[in-house]
């Protein structure tokens, strides 16, 4: 059990730093929910389970939702298509993305 | 339970329904009601305060069947009364004096949103001058900042929008730093409510020891989250465009209530909390000290280099916040009773001169720099009192309101040793001086220029900005004839505190 | 001269951050262990939350009887901080019909309606129902079992969602449209301040409250708890709701 | 060693605050932002958790039986923390609704999300209405 928590203790920090280091912000999103889903799993294991729920629902569920949906409506999704269409190498696309915006 | 002590609780209350219920009425109704409402505010608040002038006792309010230490609390004395007054009172006319301006900047539906996001700003300033529990502080700091940036943002427009990012963001860092500070003392004494917390400290801690340094870490991070969030240099980047680029209601209640309800919270967690007993010796005295001298002078040296007047007066708030987190950090009572008096005197101030900004800026086509305003206090009589008015009562002139700050900061700083006497004394000559350039410039342009003295055609003074204005001034002019009331109310509410 | 700046702030802000974790990780190691039962969280407080809370609120989750009775107060704070942050997403994000035209394509062309997806829609048609039923579920026995009006109206809202993804905007603005949003919101908000309004009055002057407190483990059990809980619920789906229409397409269509 | 493992808890929540903060601080995206305050806010809401956790219980749901014969409250873990954090995470959640909102609006306006640039461009603006 200790050791459980002990390393989704130790996961959850390293997911904190994988966020600050990814540049390209659609996985950056993603990894922040899954830092929230670990959040809920270590509350759910220190028996709080409404903790749990609400962070499952709200905290991983609706704020991710609340992100994606504003990098559609942002139009970063298509940037992103026709920089990696145009550029070719997956490797340029990521540089650009993490600031898309600057391009327009 | 006497009758007249629901009010603490019914005046809470009565915001958050009406503030709910403003959402399905359209903006003319939505006008009026919110300003009925915040009268009835203001008027109830005054019968407390006279409950205490009377000889009543200050009390704690449960609300719910169970009191300290299960369930939540609101607390009422003196000073929360009169604080109270005065929030709802420079609210309601600082939207009355602005209405023209939220009628012309805020969009069509929009206005019934700002009338809410208003209301719900009151209501959470109210809490947070009343809360006794560390939680609730935080759940009403953070409708405050969000109201706060709601009206910021009902103006719609480049500058707004960028500066309220700013905003948004420190006040949010802010945020995190005071739950966290909230996390450390549940941890270490086990309680939220604030007496009970008192208790266990002086019961259960040794002074000293080891399990004192939680609980002077979480007043460190309170002082700096609540720092952060009511602009004290060097974190008062986002200030000025903030303030600048709202509507005039928006700025004066910006600048005169939503920074001084965090700085309330501030004193009544140092005061009540822990105690200044308990507290002295504490670096982060001395630490806002510093600040605080720093922020008079470099406030000062901003506003005097502005050309133009609401960012000349959004830095000029940022050097009178200054003055009162000096008194704060002085560590003393006196000191904080000259922080408390601040809070009062520049909340009734700054608001009249936002106002007067706004209606400078109607007879000047709309602008706000300095070479365009030349003249306009000919051509508006009412702001350009309000502004001579305002700048004595900012310089510290005997017989304006802002002199009693003066008098009591000065007589706080000769009881100070060493070095943070000298520091005080300089801070204050110094920014005197400075406050004193940048007014008088600001009166010499009002008043300055030749040949400029006609309104343009088919103006209307409106008559709600003129009753506000009237009203301020000689609010700021009673409160400069009556020192020695306010300083025996503030007297009263210290006494009441602890 | 800028670049250079930058990263000065830059290794500034590095060096601010060790040395808070330092300061931190030093007043942390002069806390109470974690999981000690003699910790001074373990007060009377939370001894009278468990002791107390099955009778005095009918609630058996202590965590429910606590947020919705003994500190009531944050809570009603809490649902409103929900409210004023619609209220501020509406100030920013709202399109009148008429403003659309003047923006530019780059905005416009992201508010386009989703094409019909039968697969989506079929898997639906099971996935919506058990969703609402375990919503409702979450909600009603937010007093009896972990859950309540905050996780559940957050179930609902996320059901909401989908049911706009699978089928369009046309089908569900029949029942979930502006009037609606603003009418159940403002009743339930509404209800829920009078209520607690009510409570509060009673408690402080001590009087003796009307509403039954059955305390038998039933649904109804708990007084207030269950209507509280609806109402809250029915706030955070429509605030979910409304939040992500906006993000969508700038408001409601009708 | 055993000290270490019981309060990793409290630790790695500091750090992660730290390195939500120092997320905020660095970057000037406004999405990188508000996952570093997203970050930071959670960290604080697992401190805040582990405070109610005694070891060896289990979560403060009682059962009827015990309701009639008197609880023992040994048994349960402290309910206050979490409905401190219930509160906390609709909080964190509405404000980051809030900044999202901004940052659209944000990107309408400019184009761009690095909040550099636009306060660089505001200032411009600014300049050139002088």
């Amino acid at each position: 059990m200790q050791i459980l928590m002990a390393s989704l203790l130790i996961l959850l920090v390293i997911l904190a730093v994988t966020i600050a280091v990814t540049k390209r912000l659609l996985p950056a999103v993603i990894i922040f929910m899954s830092y929230s889903v670990i959040n809920s799993i270590i509350w759910m294991l220190l028996q709080s389970p409404d903790l749990a729920i609400t962070e499952a629902a709200v905290g991983a569920g609706i704020s991710t939702v609340l992100f994606i949906v504003a990098f559609k409506r942002m139009g970063l999704f298509e940037k992103a298509i026709d920089e990696e269409s145009a550029k070719g190498t997956e490797k340029e696309a990521s540089s650009k993305s993490g600031k898309e915006a600057e391009n327009e | 339970m006497l009758f007249v002590q629901n009010i603490v609780s019914w005046s809470i209350l009565l915001l958050i329904v009406s503030g709910a219920f403003t959402a399905v009425l359209n903006a003319k109704a939505a006008k009026y009601l919110s300003t009925i409402v915040i009268a009835l505010v203001g008027v109830m608040n005054i019968f407390l305060l006279k409950y205490f002038l009377g000889g009543g006792e200050s009390f704690t309010y449960s609300m719910g069947h169970y009191g300290a230490p299960a369930g939540n609390e609101l607390r009422s004395g003196a000073l929360e009364a009169a604080v109270s007054i005065v929030f709802c009172f420079v609210m309601l006319f600082s939207l009355i004096g602005g209405r023209k301006h939220i009628e012309e900047d805020v969009k069509g539906k929009k206005q019934n949103l700002y009338y809410i996001s208003s209301i719900f700003l009151l209501c959470s300033m109210l809490a947070l001058v009343n809360t006794n529990d560390l939680f609730t502080a935080y759940v009403f700091v953070e409708i405050n900042t969000i109201t706060a940036c709601g009206i910021i943002l009902a103006k719609e427009g480049r500058q707004a929008l960028a500066a309220s990012t700013r905003y948004l963001i420190m006040s949010l860092v802010g945020s995190g730093m005071f739950l966290i500070g909230i996390c450390i003392m549940y941890g270490a004494t086990g309680h939220l409510l604030m007496e009970p917390i008192r208790e266990y400290v002086l019961t259960n801690i040794e002074p000293g020891s080891r399990e004192m340094l939680p609980v002077q870490v979480s007043m460190a991070l309170f002082a700096v989250g609540m720092a952060l969030k009511s602009a004290l240099w060097p974190f008062h980047s986002w200030l000025p465009e903030a303030h600048s680029s709202a509507t005039a209601s928006s700025s004066a209640l910006l600048s005169g209530l939503v920074l001084k309800a965090y700085i309330f919270v501030l004193i009544k967690i140092i005061y009540r909390v822990l105690g200044i007993e308990v507290l002295s010796g504490n670096p982060i005295f001395d630490i806002l000290l510093v600040f605080g001298a720093a922020a008079m002078i470099m406030g000062s040296v901003n506003a005097i280099r502005e050309k133009d007047l609401k960012r000349m007066l959004a830095y000029s708030s940022v050097g009178q916040i200054g003055y009162i987190y000096l008194g704060i950090g002085m560590g003393s009572a006196i000191g904080i009773y000259a922080a408390a008096i601040q809070i009062l005197v520049h909340a009734a101030t700054k608001a009249m001169l936002f106002i007067a900004s706004g209606g400078i800026m109607d007879v000047s086509g709309g602008s706000k720099k300095f070479k365009d305003i030349e003249g306009a206090g000919k051509r508006d009589p009412f702001a350009g009192a309000a502004f001579i008015v305002g700048s004595f009562s900012m310089i510290g002139i005997p017989f304006f309101a802002g002199f009693v700050t003066k008098y009591t900061l000065v007589s706080a700083a000769t009881q100070l040793a060493g070095w943070r006497m000298y520091l005080a004394f300089i801070a204050i000559i110094v920014s005197t001086l400075l406050t004193a350039i940048y007014y008088l410039m600001a009166i010499a342009k009002l008043f300055g220029g030749e040949n400029n003295s006609k309104r343009p055609e088919g103006f209307k003074f409106n008559i709600g900005y003129v009753a506000a204005i009237i009203i301020f001034i000689i609010a700021n002019i009673v409160i400069g004839l009556n020192t020695d009331w306010l300083i025996n109310l503030v007297d009263l509410g210290f006494s009441m505190f602890a | 001269m800028n670049k250079k700046f930058n990263k000065l702030y830059n290794i500034l802000c590095v060096i601010f951050a060790l040395i808070f974790i330092a300061a931190m990780i030093i007043t942390v190691s002069a806390l109470p262990n974690i999981g000690d039962a003699t910790n001074p969280t373990n007060n009377e407080v939370s001894e009278k939350y468990l002791t107390d809370s099955s009778w005095e609120t009918g609630s058996l989750n202590a965590v429910s009887g606590m947020i919705l009775d003994y500190r009531a107060f944050d809570t009603l704070g809490e649902s409103h901080v929900l409210f004023v942050a619609t209220v501020a997403v509406f100030i920013l994000l709202r399109r009148d019909e008429d403003s659309r035209k003047d923006l530019p394509t780059r905005c416009l062309n992201q508010s386009y309606e989703q094409a019909y997806d039968p697969i989506l829609a079929k898997s639906l048609e099971f996935l919506i129902p058990a969703i609402f039923v375990f919503g409702i579920y979450v909600i009603a026995n937010g007093h009896l079992s972990p859950g309540g009006g905050f996780s559940g109206g957050a179930i609902i809202g996320a059901a909401f969602i989908l049911y706009l993804n699978a089928y369009g905007l046309e089908s569900i603005e029949r029942f979930c449209n502006s009037r609606t949003y603003l009418i159940c919101s403002c009743c339930a908000l509404l209800f829920y301040g009078l209520a607690k309004s009510y409570v509060f009055y009673v408690g402080a002057n001590h009087l003796h409250s009307i509403i039954p407190v059955l305390a038998d483990g039933s649904i109804l059990a708990s007084g207030l708890i269950l209507p509280l809980n609806i109402a809250v619920g029915v706030v955070v789906s429509n605030t979910v709701y409304a939040l992500y229409i906006m993000f969508r397409r700038g408001g409601f269509s009708r | 060693m055993n000290y270490l493992l019981n309060n990793l808890p409290e630790y790695s929540a500091v750090i992660c605050f730290a390195i939500g903060f120092s997320i905020l601080l660095l970057n000037r995206n406004m999405i990188k932002k508000i996952l570093g305050l997203g970050i930071m806010d959670s960290s604080i809401y697992l401190f805040l958790a582990v405070k109610g956790y005694v070891a060896g219980t289990v979560a403060p749901i009682v059962t009827l039986a015990e309701q009639a014969a008197g609880v023992d409250t040994t048994l349960y873990t402290n309910p206050i923390p979490a409905g401190l954090v219930l509160t906390g995470i609709v909080v964190s959640v509405s404000v980051t609704a809030i900044l999202l909102a901004l940052t659209v609006k944000l990107h309408e306006e400019f184009g761009t999300l690095n909040i550099d640039e636009i306060i660089h461009m505001v200032r411009e603006e600014d300049r050139r209405k002088e």
